[in-house]
């Protein structure tokens, strides 16, 4: 579906300026997603951005295709939807922490054993930020928040483990201070057929004073560079998984091709259910009334 | 009035009592015979009490009646709750080989039909316990003047996946129970049916919501098991792949409802399905639909509530729950099928009002109307259903300018595009947004364009209002009471009405099917000429008249209300009209019947069903503060009392159980 | 009437000005002043427009009013927006280093009065830019007679954590201010103000709402972070460790309301709050509370609708959904707060009611009594609140046979034993239950033990009715008008009525507390004598006014509403109530005004916010069905004309944009 | 808490007979229960079972002690809240696959983050009993159910790999056929301090046609046969996690001791908050007030 030619950036530049803060992560992941879209030579028409709410589910606002800014953590459920009624579409995920891993998590899990080919986007901060503020389900332990204001108490989610258990078939992480790499993970995941997450490190400046640009900065390394790492094995990817402190890595952790939920479903062999005509056949009518009888 | 017959069968669940119901329905609606079948079931999977109730008529049946002429008890526990039923001229047939339907059980002028299952089937080889039904729906062919080979149609029908030698054993089985009690009874019915022979389509609401959904062009159903909508699934999932459907079972409502408006937003006729509790998780959801102005066919099959409530159970209290889906105001399409064929018309107008107007459209039913099955007319369901999408625009050239999804029409409709277009591009938001999708709840919440969007979408239901059928009063316009109901009671109340006239009370009737928008006009006009309003409602609080009064000003005179689980009756109805006429007060008090009910419930839980109620009397001044019923309790087996239960009469608290050994 | 005197703030978010909007409002309060204010802000963190009021006077203020005597602006888009709204003798404040206040964008009798923060801040050091805020607050000291030391008071208490240069610098900022207003400036207070010294509590209703839950002794809060309701969150958070309360920040609503049942079942007052979305997802657990007979208190706080809408706004317009919450019919209250420091008492008879009736309470309140924050009396809050925990069994002795969790016992109320207590052991399930709470779905669905305990389960709500206080009329009884309002628009309304009073029309005025259960009677008993009944709320379709109509049959005769995210002001009801008075129809076609503010979002998203609205003129006859607003628009640095928009009037729709390059 | 006499089997069997289907894998579950209360001799009244909606949520039912038999999927919530509220009670949460990794597997995964001291018995059938016969989220591959006629298509759920990657500290699997074993388990999770996992084979014998008794008898082996398998070692439990197919484990996957939610929540110090007095001192209320002015 993708036309030949390469258009200019701003073809998926929304009309509407971001309004995150000045320095948010989700600029450079917004930034990455046109580039991706642009590498892949998508046309407009043909993406579908699904996001729920959150500063970071403002995105579709400011991307140009077309999209729904849904609930707080249905996106993934509106977005599979969407995906099963026109699977010609690019379906595109985007959304914070709080709405995947919190709210939004059993869709999350279940829509990775589906593997639904579907792209979902998560602009972790480690933060609440459009509710100013509040510990998320991946706020480290021990970070003072509005809601934790004697420290968090509660293990992380590690999305990148729970994603490697339910059956993900293409897992990355990316750093909106490392634009290009994201932008190719981002690629790598639409271009991918199956579920893909592309977890990225996308701080909030003004709510997580800890998880900062300089933090990461300091920390992440890309799993590129190490050159005894193989995505395709359970096992390396596992132990990469669990990787954090002074080095967390960042890349592809895993891929794998397994068949999809579209490919299995019979209802779509005839192409997108949107365009098969209303209309059943006279004789399909007649034999589900014989059943009646 | 033409000739009927109705049929009980009483066992437990696994007795697969339901099927052989089935196989007796459909024998029946082959030989041209209406049915209107009910199934009292309970939430478990093997053991408790099924009772079904199948009505054989040469004319339309709107309910099961209220009448038993057979009653074919699987189990004891059946004989004992269900043999004093039976009416004057009918039988109990029975199982003989497993327990007996003593004669004091019955009315004067019914009579047990003992039938020996293990003598009649020896001869015919290893006959799974299941098969004891085949024989005395044998016997009942001949008692009720049936025709074995309709029924010998439907075996072969039914067992045909199964071959030739299965049918013939079971055909040899309806045999055995045919041949003995043609040898050993004489017909229940007096005179020979008139077979009309017209074949008709036995089905229930569920099959047809399923079936109305194709037939409207659904190519999505989503889904979370949940009786009493479960069947809906059912159906889907069995002839998706047919019918082009994609059918998802989800992990739970919140995700069924966003997939299927996912799909709606992308363009195609989504459905989902669910009972109250589910129904409950898809409210947010529901709000969302308002607001992108997604199309989407909501079922919310109601059940027993509040909460987990009574699941296998029929009740119409969702109504307040269903209006109030979700935060804010929003335009929602509310309808409720009036029977069973309806339920096909409805989902076909659903899928239109909700892609015409692009709103979410929830078509509340119940247990009664989703899984009652009945015979209807071959032609209440047709293959040319109307189909209306609404202004779907497919292509905007260069020239348009930016596509406006939310166009601020006149008509509050605002033409859509659907994702994939070329040139049209746009998000839709559950923010509030301006004509073009652009939030206006981030930077600036722009009051005026707020407002002017807020109202043109809420206009939308005034050209919904004009698009449904405005209800109609059924009945003489004198009557001296108008009944009033909404949903699926219409059958139910049609036939009281019939009880009373025959009984000189003149009553006329509006059943209501659009409750939201609601045709306020049209009912005040109608229902200001009423001498007196009842309305009739399967719940505890009247939430419809409650709703009528909401829409209309107008307050009932009085209402009827049954929130015990079972469906009305005619006679139910007819009793409590006379009752309101006559001026007499709703009673609430514990009845005889309701005590030794109760009484049973007791002896299961606490006395492992080894006892039974026998004498049950009225004691008044005693410690509990009110009379109380007190209910001799004997063993089984033996008769012997065991003890007595007090049952206070106002409260229905179980004050007592005094065991025999320690006397009174 | 006391003097009074109203500033208004506006900014960008980020720009600090709720924070100085605070140390004016503390200020002021430490004088003996009364305040109130309302802060409208935008769902974005940094940037937007927000628009702080704050009122002071010397006697109680029942609202933030609707006028305005001083403005300062921190941009250049508070200048061109609220400008105009100065009333004579009113001024404009600024920091003119960023920028101009044009006086043709002033009322006659208004002045501009340009703050050169740059050069008064220069010799203090390094200064942030967000202490532009406090240079102003300086000057508006001496513009508006307050006293320099009751800020500064305010400010060494601010500042106190973060040590006495800090205090110093501020103080030393203000103070410059201050001394240039003195220099350069006159007072606008035309005379001193009547200082009574009298300490007051600065509050809003969400603050009340955690304390008041703190003194009933709530030791369980559990919420998701949702706007408006997530300060009561922060609140619990802050103060949870020192009272005692565990505050559980959970994965979502779903989790929130089931946790906070769980403790409340298990014996500890609990709570969980939330708004519209979340309470969507709360509403099945809502069921499962009225069916187990759980005490739980839950606060909706409403905002705009529907779905995510303009979550930072006010509206009434969750009446419905927390009416309809959940399937079928089963006990809870529903509470709406009248004001500020009745949300503080409201939550304690929640606690109370929730306990004595064992059933979900809710209190449904809204953004702006959540909120705003206004000065209350000292005695308003108390520490000795009444608590009744209602019927607890604390021991049960072998003597007393089985517990009966759901006895059926005439008042409804089933004695409760918390889990833990020897010998009482039972297991509360959402199935339906008989008296000791066995199961009845199952088995056998004993109709009549279902009867029984729905119809005692329900009698609790007659108590209840009982137990709570019935509304009373306020204002003439011979009136003209009686305006009906329910929660938080009682001030606005009762400041509206002096308004009309003045004007002539004598009004009264019925204030809904209590929604569920209703007092119907006495509702019907007051409004029969009404003369013209006008219901007042905050939403889109007149929740309220259908709710009374439910309840009690009466028809209002008009309804003032507004949704469009602002709450009402007293003008804006007292101009309906006389075009009503004066039987003129509702015009909802696009103001002048109106129109100038829809240009400005159309600028903001079309044109980078580098322009403005000048002339504004109606054009009839045109091609697009309705007469339109033709706005022009004008480069914003050069005044140069860029082109024209037109808007319709009666549809508001944006027809076109047309760059002054293309002509007319 | 515990009492010093054992109490007899009796002691914690309901007035209510368990109206399961003969046969039913939940009467194994149920037995292992009440001898796991009664090794750990707890007295009835400090036991506290909640459970969902389904048939093996019906459990609680039958069992002799305080409880809840709450909502399908929300059990864990409300077990939560109980347990906040009066954290002496042993709580144990009972329920289905469908309840528990199906509608219920956010609540689940966030328990675990908790390390509430919870302990959660999933009666797993692989399918949806209750509503007769639907694919679970653990049913396996090709599974023909009512919901999927043609076979199931989705990944089923690993909720010891799960449990693994989301913080649990005691992950356990029985087999409701081996009722001894299955009762330790239990045993060994509620005297685990912080949150346990059992996660039971428990047969459906009217809709489960595959995975059937005689089906796990021939494949389950315990993992304390394995010499070589140290449950404190997460790597290998990872791989225990999962081998599934011709030989299945049973037994304890992990187990750690981290510190219990209930231990770092300040609120829970002086005691349960429900022996707690309602009043704060008039001392802070007078704080909390001066914060006011
Ligand atoms: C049902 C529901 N609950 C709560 C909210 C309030 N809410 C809006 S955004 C948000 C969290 C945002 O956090 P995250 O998803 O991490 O996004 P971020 O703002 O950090 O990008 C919440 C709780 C909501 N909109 N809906
Ligand atoms: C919100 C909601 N949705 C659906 C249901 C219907 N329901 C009852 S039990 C059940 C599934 C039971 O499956 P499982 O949890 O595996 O338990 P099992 O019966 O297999 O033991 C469902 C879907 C419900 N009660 N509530
Ligand atoms: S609050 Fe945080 S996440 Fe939100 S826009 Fe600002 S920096 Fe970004
Ligand atoms: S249906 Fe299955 S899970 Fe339910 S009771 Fe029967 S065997 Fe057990
Ligand atoms: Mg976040
Ligand atoms: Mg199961």
């Amino acid at each position: 579906m993708a036309t030949v030619v390469e258009l200019p950036l701003e073809t998926y530049q929304g009309v509407v300026e971001p309004d995150w803060c000045p320095g948010c992560g989700d600029f450079g992941v917004l930034r990455a997603l046109e580039i991706a879209a642009q590498k892949l030579r998508l046309p407009t028409k043909d993406i579908f951005v699904v996001s729920g709410i959150g500063c970071s589910s403002n995105l579709p606002g400011f991307f140009h295709s077309y999209g729904v800014h849904s609930l707080h953590g249905r996106a993934m459920a509106v977005a599979s939807g969407a995906k099963l009624a026109n699977h010609e579409l690019h379906v595109v995920i985007t959304g914070g922490d709080g709405d995947g891993y919190g709210i939004g998590l059993n869709h999350f899990i279940h829509a990775m054993r589906r593997n639904l080919d579907l792209t979902y986007i998560v602009m972790n901060n480690q933060i609440y930020g459009l509710t100013t503020g509040q510990a998320s389900p991946t706020t480290t332990k021990g970070h003072k928040t509005k809601s934790t204001p004697r420290g968090n108490v509660e293990l992380p989610i590690n999305p990148v483990a729970l994603a490697l258990v339910s059956g993900a078939t293409y897992i990355a992480r990316g750093f909106s201070g490392e634009a290009k790499h994201l932008a190719d993970l981002i690629a790598g995941g639409i271009a991918h057929k199956g579920f893909s997450l592309v977890d990225v490190f996308s701080p909030c400046v003004t709510y997580n004073i800890v998880n900062t640009y300089p933090w990461f900065k300091q920390r992440v390394y890309k799993l590129e560079d190490d050159k005894g790492f193989d995505p395709t094995d359970t096992e390396a990817s596992f132990k990469k998984a669990f990787e954090w402190g002074d080095k967390i890595p960042i890349g592809l952790f895993y891929k794998s091709e397994e068949v999809t939920y579209e490919e299995t479903e019979p209802a779509l062999k005839k192409g997108p259910l949107v365009r098969q005509p209303l209309t059943i056949e006279k004789k399909l009518f007649d034999d589900l009334m014989a059943e009646f009888y | 009035m033409g000739r009927e017959f109705t049929v009980g069968i009483g066992g437990a669940a696994g007795d697969g009592l339901d099927k052989s119901g089935d196989t007796l329905a459909k024998s029946v609606s082959r030989l041209g015979l209406h049915v209107c079948a009910y199934n009292s079931y309970q939430s478990i999977i093997r053991g408790g009490h099924i009772w079904l109730r199948v009505r054989i008529a040469e004319e339309k049946a709107y309910s099961h009646g209220d009448h038993l002429n057979l009653l074919i008890a699987l189990n004891q526990d059946t004989v004992e709750r269900h043999a004093r039923e039976v009416e004057s001229g009918g039988a109990v047939l029975y199982n003989s080989d497993r327990f007996t339907c003593e004669t004091s059980l019955l009315r004067d002028g019914v009579v047990g039909l003992p039938v020996p299952v293990n003598e009649i089937t020896k001869p015919l080889g290893r006959v799974l316990p299941i098969m004891q039904n085949t024989v005395l729906l044998g016997a009942l062919i001949y008692l009720v003047r049936l025709e074995f080979d309709s029924t010998v149609g439907v075996l072969a029908d039914t067992f045909g996946h199964k071959g030739q030698a299965v049918i013939d054993q079971n055909v040899k089985i309806l045999r055995g129970g045919f041949d003995y009690a043609k040898e050993h009874f004489v017909p229940l019915m007096k005179d020979a049916w008139k077979f009309s022979r017209i074949r008709r389509p036995f089905v229930t609401g569920n099959e047809l919501f399923a079936l109305g959904a194709v037939m409207a062009g659904c190519k999505f159903y989503s889904a979370y098991p949940m009786t009493p909508a479960s069947s809906i699934l059912h159906w889907m999932a069995s002839h998706g792949e047919k019918c082009g459907v994609v059918v998802k079972q989800c992990e739970d409502e919140l995700a069924v409802v966003n997939m299927a408006i996912g799909a709606g937003h992308a363009g195609v006729r989504a459905m989902c399905g669910t009972s109250g509790g589910g129904f409950a998780l898809m409210t947010e959801a529901i709000g969302m639909a308002g607001m992108i102005e997604a199309p989407v066919v909501v079922v919310e099959v109601q059940r027993g509530g509040p909460s987990t409530g009574i699941p296998t159970k029929t009740e119409q209290g969702d109504l307040n729950q269903v209006f109030g889906a979700s935060q804010g105001d929003f335009p929602r399409v509310i309808i409720a099928p009036l029977e069973t064929y309806d339920c096909f018309w409805c989902t076909v107008e659903a899928f239109n009002l909700a892609e015409k107007y692009q709103l979410p459209v929830l078509i509340i039913s119940d247990l009664l109307v989703s899984e009652h099955p009945e015979t209807i007319e071959p032609d209440d369901l047709r293959y040319d259903v109307p189909i209306e999408r609404g202004e779907l625009v497919t292509e905007w050239p260069s020239g348009n300018g930016r596509y406006k999804r939310y166009a601020n029409t006149s008509s509050g409709v605002s033409p859509r595009v659907l994702p994939g277009t070329e040139g049209a591009e746009y998000v839709a938001a559950t923010d509030e947004h301006d004509e073009e999708g652009i939030l206006i709840s981030d930077v600036f919440t722009s009051p005026p364009v707020r407002r002017k969007i807020m109202e043109k979408r809420m206009k939308k239901m005034e050209l919904v209002l004009k698009d449904i059928k405005a209800p109609v009063l059924e009945g003489p316009a004198d009557a001296a009471v108008t009944l009033v109901g909404w949903g699926s009671t219409g059958g139910v109340i049609r036939e009281a009405r019939q009880l009373l006239a025959a009984e000189g009370i003149k009553t006329n009737q509006l059943q209501i099917k659009y409750l939201n928008p609601f045709h306020s006009k049209e009912v005040t006009e109608i229902l200001r000429k009423s001498k007196k309003i009842i309305c009739v409602e399967v719940n505890y609080s009247g939430q419809f008249a409650r709703f009528l009064r909401a829409e209309t000003g107008i307050t009932v005179h009085d209402k009827i209300l049954k929130y015990d689980g079972e469906p009305f009756e005619p006679r139910i109805i007819s009793e409590e009209v006379k009752r309101i006429v006559a001026g007499k007060p709703r009673d609430l008090d514990v009845s005889m019947e309701e005590a030794r009910e109760m009484a049973y419930h007791y002896i299961r839980t606490h006395l492992a069903d080894a006892a039974r109620p026998t004498r049950v009397e009225m004691v008044k001044g005693n410690s509990h503060g009110e009379p109380v019923w007190v209910v001799e309790i004997v063993k089984r087996d033996t008769g012997e009392k065991s003890g007595e239960l007090e049952i206070g009469v106002k409260t229905g608290a179980l004050h007592a159980w005094q065991p025999v050994a320690a006397g009174r």
